[in-house]
């Protein structure tokens, strides 16, 4: 029997978060946290948290197991076990809704601020904006977040900042813009981050490179946002 | 009770994956006030999932491309039961909305000309048949639909469409004159009960594969517009079509994308052998999904079945070579190594056939108009109802769809639905208000479910549900055995009805959603079940071991479900080409 | 963009920028000034007072300490903010954020006039 | 906070150093002193370790290593043991000069 502990609250009923214990049979097959979660929700309906695509490429159920952030899904219990057992925890430094669910809206407040979407207003050609394989090569790495912020909701600088800092996710993404040859607005984007919160709360203390689970690099990005800062100062 | 707020749009998009963002993002652009109610934010619909690409002849690959070439292969690849008009309206239309989709910075993968990398896919020819195999889906990497349906809500936050994220639709209103006006919707988080009212309506709710206990398809995919239609009594037509994609991992029921044999990969037995060349000698492992799916099941049936139970068959990669497969397939590597315990650059794959996609749907015209039939068998279009995406049947899919041509589909009658309700908005829509009663109609699921004291858990009666459709509706069918399935149905539906709600509290409470799901589910499969027995043939997906052949003389048509008397009609095929003549059915080899 | 109006520089990549040169300068002096203890362990006052006497050395030295200032300023701040914030600690957190600062900044002034009045004191 | 702090006893020490010849043996004798010598060995490994750290993000400024995690975990590891050594050597330096 496998030992789970998991993180409950319900504002309607309960006056502060407490841990629940459970027990359930995995009959030693390696499953992944979702399934053991599913299971537990058949035996109480009351359990909630967020799942859809159960392959991580939606990115619904980023949630804090065993002390690090990860999506369920693709999180086998080989991973994820310790002493034969599992802790889970919602991600932590944002508000919780309900037991596993947290409110996401300071996340994603943080990934609209960097105007997430293509800007390139001279005329559109009848066919495809050309684009070289290297120049497209750019993007790999930075296009495939799944938006499940893992990463930001592990990053100090975003647990105590995040309506300032725009955190690894979002920067990730405003570098994913920057680096398309087919966007316009380099100067736009890099004018609306150059103030000592934006990009500069960033430490390098790499929590979001470790928790990534699509094994993308924010830190990374970052330090070319960096780069392209001073190089537009100067 | 029925004093609950109204919210007010000019049109209200339901689901927010592929379809229902294009459609948003249309309106809009429009100015109109355009609302989308999506149970999931909208980047985790399940288009995120799509993998190898939207297939559509934009001559990146082949200069000499022809959009009509694509046409005829949807067309031989729907067994000649797809409308023909919606289906040159596709592919004539799709290079446009793919040029359209890359300037709003959809990434693509790229060729050396800096043009839109295309790949081949199953069922894909030149000059309409004659010139061998074409390379016609776009693609980004093998993550195409994540990058799509990003970018399609990258547009809709540029255009500032207003998002009900994490809200769930329960029931349609309709007013007086059976028009839709809405819907009754939950707001997940607070419970909170409201009706959206609007002039259009309009479902881009996707598909329903958890019918099926093995299935490619999220969680979330339990054909909720499915359900609504049906319980309005809306009919929805072939929906007895079910696509069985021949590469789910064998046990997780993951897709490994079409792709994958696109790129050169191929299926063996457990002898090592290459069987689909014996079963189409021409296209091999890139005939039509139907083919390939049957094909699979046969070798296993026979007894050349991969593993200890010789329940699958291997999908082969490794002779790709490692940096093709890091460069064209990297997220199939990370998903195998995930699920299959299979690293492809070294071993094969395990795979199955698994259910994948309803090729039915609510019945629209090419402007999404849904339609139902009138009593002497003609169209008539609902009012202010719409729908769009693998929850509409436009029918451009008929009884098998061709890979790549779903994401297609959603963005260009995503893209028709909202230009053709900004035209009606524009010229003015007059529905009647719908009254205190009729939104207490659309209430009443709701409330007996919010009032329930007794009943079972949803999830054993959804696992029962999944178990029935599984063994008695899945890649081959027969008549007697499908009988036995509708009356298991038919027990099921009163413990379905009478499910038990085992959290009643409004915050974020997601066994109410799921109490709600599985009631959708169950319309969508006692839809499936009953028409499926009612069709007396093999066509497309829809193949019986009772009736091996396909019957043009009886069943060159639509099947259409009505749910209030539970009848199975027939709808004419549309075989009126505007640009040449029609393509006249004929025997379909690969 | 988030604006503010205590940072030193006000745009965060002056303020990175100062804190990388500000910190390449401090590193230089000090290990200066460690090697030069180090290799000459006998110290008198008279080598000492006229090392520091130059104007080379002199201006090195306020430039450190100026660099000091600079680094601080910015260090501080930064850890103000992220600490002393309305989110963790309430309203009050801007009153307290502001008397930290200004309790800095004297202090930091302090520091700079009393290093020039050391240094052109000798 | 102690190296901001610490700034006040350097300026005083060179205040005092440069002041006068007997302030300057003043100095020399305070060294002696086991709880001055232990505030200056605070502040001093203070600052080796803030400056080695410092160097440390210098450098990956720099872009190099990558700016992977495992580099960031062996940059880390490699700064932690350079610091380590350096206040040994301030403890010797303090503390038996």
């Amino acid at each position: 029997m496998l030992n789970v502990s998991i993180y409950r609250y319900n504002p309607e009923v309960d006056q502060e978060p407490y841990m629940q214990d459970f027990q359930i049979d995995t009959q030693g097959k390696d499953i992944m946290v979702l399934d053991v979660l599913e299971k537990l929700k058949v035996e109480d309906p009351t359990l909630v948290f967020r799942r859809s695509c159960r392959e991580g490429v939606c990115g619904s159920d980023g949630m804090n197991i065993s002390g690090k952030n990860g999506l369920a899904c693709v999180t086998p219990l080989s991973e994820a076990v310790k002493k034969n057992k599992l802790v889970i925890r919602p991600l932590p430094g944002l508000p919780v809704i309900r037991d596993l669910v947290i409110d996401m809206s300071q996340f994603y407040a943080q990934y609209e601020k960097i105007q997430p979407y293509m800007i390139n207003n001279t005329p559109a050609p009848a066919i495809e904006r050309l684009q070289s394989p290297e120049e497209r090569a750019k993007l790999d790495g930075l296009y495939e977040c799944i938006l499940c912020a893992c990463c930001s909701t592990a990053c100090p600088s975003f647990w105590w900042n995040p309506d300032k800092f725009i955190g690894p996710s979002g920067l990730l993404q405003a570098y994913r813009f920057l680096a398309d040859s087919r966007d316009t607005a380099t100067e736009e984007r890099l004018a609306n981050l150059d103030d000592p919160f934006s990009v500069f709360r960033c430490h390098g203390i790499m929590n979001c490179v470790q928790v990534c689970p699509k094994g993308l690099n924010p830190t990374k990005a970052i330090g070319h946002i960096r780069n392209m800062l001073v190089r537009s100062a100067t | 009770m029925a004093n609950i707020r109204t919210m007010s749009f000019d049109a209200v998009i339901v689901g927010g994956g592929g379809s229902g963002m294009r459609a948003a993002l249309q309106l809009a652009q429009s100015g109109y006030k355009t609302a989308v109610i999506t149970k999931v934010f909208p980047t985790r619909s399940h288009t995120v999932s799509a993998q190898g690409g939207i297939t559509c002849a934009i001559a990146s690959d082949d200069p000499n491309d022809q959009w009509q070439w694509h046409m005829y292969d949807t067309i031989k690849g729907s067994d000649y039961i797809g409308d023909q008009e919606a289906i040159e309206y596709m592919c004539q239309t799709g290079p446009e909305a793919i040029f359209e989709l890359e300037h709003m910075g959809l990434p693509f993968s790229r060729t050396e000309e800096g043009r839109i990398y295309q790949r081949p896919f199953g069922g894909q020819s030149k000059d309409f048949g004659n010139g061998g195999q074409a390379a016609r889906t776009c693609a980004a990497a093998d993550r195409t639909g994540h990058a799509l349906l990003h970018t399609l809500y990258q547009g809709n936050l540029k255009n500032e469409t207003t998002f009900l994220n994490e809200w769930f639709a329960v029931d349609i209103v309709k007013n007086a004159d059976n028009a839709v006006v809405g819907v009754v919707a939950i707001n997940i988080e607070t419970g909170e009960t409201v009706y959206v009212k609007t002039k259009a309506t309009v479902f881009a709710t996707g598909g329903a594969g958890r019918i099926y206990a093995s299935t490619t398809n999220a969680h979330i995919c339990t054909g909720d517009g499915i359900g609504m239609a049906l319980r309005a009594g809306f009919p929805v037509q072939d929906i007895e079509m079910w696509q069985f994609h021949p590469t789910g991992i064998h046990g997780a029921g993951t897709l490994v994308t079409e792709g994958c044999r696109g790129e050169g990969g191929y299926l063996v037995n457990k002898d090592g052998e290459r069987f689909m060349e014996r079963y189409a000698p021409n296209a091999k492992d890139l005939a039509g999904r139907d083919v390939v799916a049957r094909s699979m099941v046969l070798e296993i049936l026979e007894g050349r079945g991969c593993g200890p139970d010789g329940d699958h068959v291997y999908l082969k990669l490794d002779h790709l070579g490692e940096e093709t497969l890091n460069a064209k397939l990297p997220g199939i590597l990370e998903l195998s190594r995930t699920f299959a315990h299979a690293d492809p650059v070294k071993e094969p794959i395990p795979v199955v056939p698994t259910c994948h996609y309803m090729m039915g749907g609510i019945p629209t015209n090419v402007n999404g108009q849904a339609l139902t039939i009138d009593s002497e068998g003609n169209d008539q279009v609902i009012e202010g109802f719409y729908a769009c995406g693998e929850a509409a049947c436009v029918s451009v899919h008929g009884a098998n769809r061709l890979g790549g041509n779903s994401l297609l589909d959603l963005v260009v009658f995503g893209r028709a639905s909202g230009m053709f309700i900004e035209q009606q908005l524009r010229e003015g829509v007059d529905l009647k208000d719908a009254s205190e009663a009729d939104i207490e109609a659309a209430m009443a699921g709701l409330n007996r479910l919010n009032d329930s004291t007794g009943g079972e858990n949803a999830a054993v009666l959804r696992a029962e549900l999944q178990t029935i459709m599984q063994n008695y509706f899945g890649v081959f069918r027969r008549g007697d055995f499908m009988q036995e399935g509708i009356a298991k149905l038919a027990a099921l539906r009163p413990r379905i009805e009478n499910v038990a709600l085992g959290d009643k509290s409004n915050a974020f409470n997601t066994s109410r959603i799921e109490a709600l799901e599985l009631q959708n589910l169950f319309e969508v499969a006692e839809a499936t079940a009953i028409t499926a027995e009612a069709r007396t043939e093999s066509r497309g997906a829809h193949a019986r071991d009772d009736f091996k052949e396909r019957d043009d003389e009886n069943w060159l048509c639509h099947s259409v479900f009505f749910p209030d008397d539970k009848r199975v009609g027939k709808r004419g095929v549309n075989f009126t080409l505007k640009t040449r003549e029609a393509f006249e059915p004929k025997i379909r080899t690969y | 963009m988030v604006t503010t109006v205590t940072s030193l520089g006000r745009s965060g990549l002056s303020d990175w920028l100062i804190q990388r040169v500000s910190a390449v300068v401090m590193t230089a002096y000090l290990i200066f000034i460690v090697g030069y203890l180090i290799a000459t362990p006998d110290l008198t006052y008279t080598q000492w007072a006229a090392l520091n006497s130059t104007l080379p050395m002199r201006m090195f030295s306020l430039l450190t300490i100026l660099s000091i200032a600079a680094h601080a300023w910015i260090g501080m701040w930064c850890v103000l903010t992220d600490y002393i914030t309305v989110r963790l600690i309430g309203p009050k957190a801007t009153i307290l954020r502001i008397i930290f600062q200004l309790g800095m900044m004297a202090v930091t002034l302090l520091y700079v006039v009393w290093a020039i009045d050391i240094l052109w004191g000798i | 906070m102690i190296l901001f702090f610490s700034v006040a006893v350097f300026l005083w020490l060179l205040d005092a150093s440069l002041a006068s010849e007997q302030s300057f043996d003043g100095v020399k004798t305070f060294f002696a002193n086991p709880i001055c010598q232990f505030i200056i060995w605070g502040s001093l490994a203070a600052l080796a370790y803030h400056a080695v750290a410092g160097i440390r993000h210098l450098i990956m400024d720099f872009g190099l290593g990558e700016e992977s995690f495992e580099s960031g975990r062996v940059t880390a590891w490699i700064a932690l043991v350079v610091a380590v050594v350096l206040i040994a050597l301030v403890t010797g330096w303090v503390f038996l000069w």
